[in-house]
């Protein structure tokens, strides 16, 4: 079962040993025309009971390790399965077409809705023409663009969040991707329309927040949400990236930890194993939740959008007055 | 080395032979960029100037004494290369005599994640610096023109946003609003960001953006004055959001950090990348403009928008 | 030249030696690039294609019988390289049978500054082309979708825009507005402002431009069509201007046209300069959709802003 | 006095012919000491005659040799007259700051107003770094963000024009100049503040147009507004650039056609032979002209000056209906 879905992590070897111990015993049997379904049965057990054991204690950095699993679903992959008839919208009118930033138009049933998203490649091939979902300031511009359109015929918008960070470039620099990130969320908080984000993979500092802006923050099971990457934070705290599990700790960035401080609204929950173990069902998890947010939102007036967006993020921050 | 060239004026010098000045080592301090770079990035390694000692400037290796430098408002008399400066110098330069109220003074922070030696690097940067946190806000009067003033400090924790930073900045921006007079900011955050408070880090950038929203919705003029150096989370929030943005010389402006970009595409950056004058190239500065002239460019910036935007103008 | 493989499909030639077709000269017509552009610039030299010839396609090098070719959309059935089509066969192609109510259908031209030859240049276009102008506006029913619609055709003063087009433009944008239906525009203007018509046809920029900001602001949709070729004042005008912006396959899109740009800089044109590609990849169109596909297109894009605007929607 | 002024125009040789006599009698007037102070006069009332002739008599293309003077005055030199406490302000915040299209903030007497225009070297150096005053895309977007700018604080702006047309290069192309000049053109006519257009030079089609949605348009008296360039006209319409004379007079181009036409509103007078000879009475008169034409557009309301501005633009054009 793995097999089909990429290469296995680290931490599910025991289980694909079991698996292989099982197979071996079931051709054995087979071959040897010695009955030992009692035998097989036990392992069966025990290797579901070891799977349910190392899927359902996930260290944080075991989740990264998943969401960045060469086989996870990407934006596209998504939107085939969750939206309908979606035509997708280039450019920002203005430089580029950035391939690693997708957005359009399609019908979240029958709503007709604009959903943006970063897309990472499917292969090598697909990661270098993507940037391997990095955008550039044009990625941004053009996500900004078709808010605003959005907003202009009143259309809600969703957006896939799934992107490391910023991406480190000159040229990214040269064509400003502070003023871009810096921008969008400046605009996006002046969307009348309703917007739900849902971080499905890594939700990476300003490369996440220029989408980010959302009346509703969803989040996948495995998912993380920083300020700075794992990787990243390790390399300033410890002078040493491998130490990611330890800044992983420090910052808390998985879903769990966000739930409880109120920066994401529900977890959408994956498959044993990560959403790659099963996209439809994954896909399928993350449609409900996106309707069950979006739809008390399309009640609400532009100005009780707006209000109910600025207090979302008005109120975030911990400080002692006097 | 010729230094009689280079020390041009001095109170303590003034007739001591010249080599009597060196008979100790001298404790001036160098400010080079490291030798990483080979790129020349002329900010990046600007440390604050300590008290007592001569100083070297890093682009024309001028030494002038501390006092000297001061008095030049931290800007080297032979190439006008623009030193760091902290936010009460920043208040005294800006402001008019008496006319500042503080606001917000004795807001603190809590260490909402429990990161590991938060503590004791707010203890250092409050002790550096003699304040709670990175930011002052008040009400400021620029030659008589009432305004929302907030000076962002270098010296704590890099300048790097966290709660206390953005909630100040907000509230900076909503007395703007109600009192209908102009906001300025004056960025120099290094690290962007404040990495120890996690999400709620990121979140101010939200913050503090969106509230910039309400501002221009509310016709108010808002002047983000970006000084070295001006990075990360704070260029991708409020800093990139001025309807005018002036930048100082000699800045290092950024998302990046160069470091991190040279370490990943591994290859040199250009001359005068990130840069004041990169950014007005690049369009992102509507000007740069000299220490010594800033308040005056301000004044007249604020005096052109007396009559405040539509909505709160006629 | 290995004719045999080239024609797959005619109905004259059906028991026909192929060797017969060309005991005449043959009358294709070619449509490759003049010498002068050693850059591929596919289409700038495009023609309409006559009855009763064979054509070449100027990519592939494909013979086509005329009537299959215009069986197929005038597409050539070997490399899908979309040649011309003028207006009415783009009527017959999106609008629904009997769906179309011609407006403004007699508005005719005046040779305004008495500019030499225009006349005859009308006349000509007009005998061309059965138009009266170069643009023909209506009530549309797309898949019984009421639009606006407007269709340039390039066989008129190569579809550029003077007084009346600029005229019919402006009304049905002023049509959508009134009836709260979207706008369609298909560009296919060469030249762009029509020359013969001076200052007057500038003016139609600003005045087809400045219309298409109050659709906008009632909230009603506009699609932009871009076809082969869209250059000049009409780029620079309503053709840049659609909330979704569409392009045909293998157009010229562009402002100042690729002989002009040749001879100022003296440099060759990188391949693929100012094609529908180009604009994709640049970040000036949506999405390039092919001839066969535009219908059913533009019909799902208007289904997805039915309800309209937030000004007319709710 | 020409001399002074950079090189001498072909048709005005006749005038420094006059004038070389003039002076070579008065040297010898004074060396022989023979009083010839009655020829002289004769002379230079005969120059002045001279001067009066040609330069009232100007056909169209020598008005736009006049307008191509290498001396004849900028964007810049007339601001610093015209203009107090002129601010600069760079950049479209997003791509670029263009050197060839200048804008800011200074007084008009006691009125903050946005100035912003094509601005052309001074020097061959200059204008390289100028690109002779054509702008790029970003230089268009550069001044509609500071058009949007005055506008949001309810600053008049003034637009002075001097541009020969679009750049054709392909950098230009790559970022979509055509884009670049329609969004100006349709976001001047949402602009709720008084709009002063005055072409100073050369009016050239779209690069022109894209600052010149105006609520007036006045016009120096030698300036030429125009869809194309006359010699690009007569290379179309003769196949021979040089026929630019011809082609200027089949477009009707110069400032009394077009005041004639309403295309313009006024003319603004030029001192004998050209703003060069005298700079400060031509900003002078510039000065004059657009403070007469802004003062009653400052007491209409945003309403009124945006339908004020449409009404213009919607009445052009000319055509027969049945
Ligand atoms: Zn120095
Ligand atoms: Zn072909």
């Amino acid at each position: 079962m793995a097999i089909n879905q990429g290469p296995v992590l680290e931490f599910e070897k025991p289980i694909l040993e079991l698996e292989k111990q099982i197979e071996e015993l079931r051709v054995f049997s087979r071959d040897k025309n010695i009955p030992m379904e009692e035998q097989i049965h036990v392992l069966e057990q025990k290797a579901r009971s070891l799977q349910t054991e190392i899927y359902k204690n996930l260290t944080p950095l075991q989740r990264i390790q998943i969401v960045r699993h060469p086989k996870r679903p990407t934006f596209l992959d998504y939107v085939g399965i969750i939206f309908t008839n979606f035509i997708e919208l280039h450019g920002d009118r203005n430089f580029k077409d950035d391939p690693a930033m997708v957005g359009g138009i399609a019908y979240l049933d029958d709503i007709p809705v604009t959903v943006i998203g970063q897309q990472k490649g499917r292969d090598t091939k697909e990661n270098i023409y993507r940037n391997f979902g990095l955008p550039h300031p044009e990625g941004y511009r053009k996500a900004l663009r078709l808010m605003h359109q959005a907003d202009k015929f009143g259309r809600p918008i969703i957006c896939l969040v799934d992107v490391v960070g910023a991406y480190p470039g000159i040229e990214a620099e040269e064509r400003g991707q502070g003023e871009a990130i810096a921008r969008n969320i400046q605009e996006m908080a002046g969307l009348s329309v309703p917007v739900v984000v849902l971080i499905t993979g890594e939700g990476g500092s300003g490369g996440a927040l220029a989408i980010g802006i959302g009346n509703r923050v969803l989040m996948m099971e495995n998912a993380w949400y920083s300020v700075i990457s794992p990787e990243g934070c390790a390399s300033i705290l410890y002078r040493d990236a491998s130490k990611a599990g330890e800044a992983v700790q420090a910052l808390k960035i998985s879903a769990p930890n966000l739930l409880e401080m109120d920066i994401v609204d529900e977890i959408i929950s994956e498959p044993l194993g990560g959403a790659h173990k099963n996209p439809q069902e994954t896909a399928n998890n993350m449609k409900t939740g996106i309707i069950k947010h979006l739809t008390p939102l399309l009640k609400l007036t532009p100005e009780e959008l707006l209000a109910d967006r600025y207090q979302r993020f008005r109120q975030y921050g911990k400080f002692i007055e006097n | 080395m010729i230094i009689p060239l280079l020390i041009r004026d001095f109170e303590a010098g003034v007739g001591m032979a010249i080599k009597d000045l060196f008979k100790t080592k001298p404790k001036y301090i160098t400010v080079k960029p490291s030798g990483e770079f080979p790129g020349k990035i002329p900010s990046i390694e600007k440390k604050e100037i300590p008290d007592g000692l001569w100083v070297k400037c890093d682009r024309c290796s001028q030494i002038t004494y501390h006092k000297d430098l001061e008095k030049n408002l931290k800007v080297c008399p032979k190439c006008s290369f623009h030193f760091r400066i902290n936010a009460k110098e920043r208040l005294e330069l800006l402001v008019d005599n008496g006319g500042f109220q503080e606001t917000d003074a004795n807001m603190r922070t809590v260490n909402i994640l429990g990161f590991p030696d938060y503590e004791n690097k707010l203890k250092k940067s409050q002790k550096n610096t003699e304040l709670i946190e990175g930011v002052i806000t008040g009400r400021a009067l620029i030659n008589e023109i009432p305004t929302s003033l907030a000076i962002i400090d270098f010296g704590f924790i890099g300048g790097s946003m966290g709660s206390v930073v953005g909630e100040k900045l907000t509230r900076a921006a909503e007395l703007a609003i109600k009192e209908k007079i102009p906001l300025i900011i004056i960025s120099g955050g290094g690290g962007g960001a404040r990495m120890h408070e996690g999400i709620f880090s990121l979140m101010q950038m939200a913050k503090t953006s969106q509230v910039l929203n309400k501002l221009s919705d509310a016709g108010c003029l808002y002047i983000s004055v970006l000084t070295d150096p001006t990075m990360g989370g704070v260029l991708a929030s409020f800093a990139s959001l001025g309807d005018v943005i002036i930048a100082e010389p000699d800045a290092l402006i950024g998302f990046t950090g160069p470091r991190v970009i040279q370490q990943t595409i591994r290859q040199i950056l250009p001359a005068g990348f990130q840069t004041s004058q990169f950014q007005l190239e690049h369009g992102f500065v509507d000007l740069i403009v000299q220490r010594k002239d800033l308040k005056a460019t301000l004044t007249q910036l604020l005096k052109f928008h007396l009559k405040g935007g539509k909505v709160n103008g006629n």
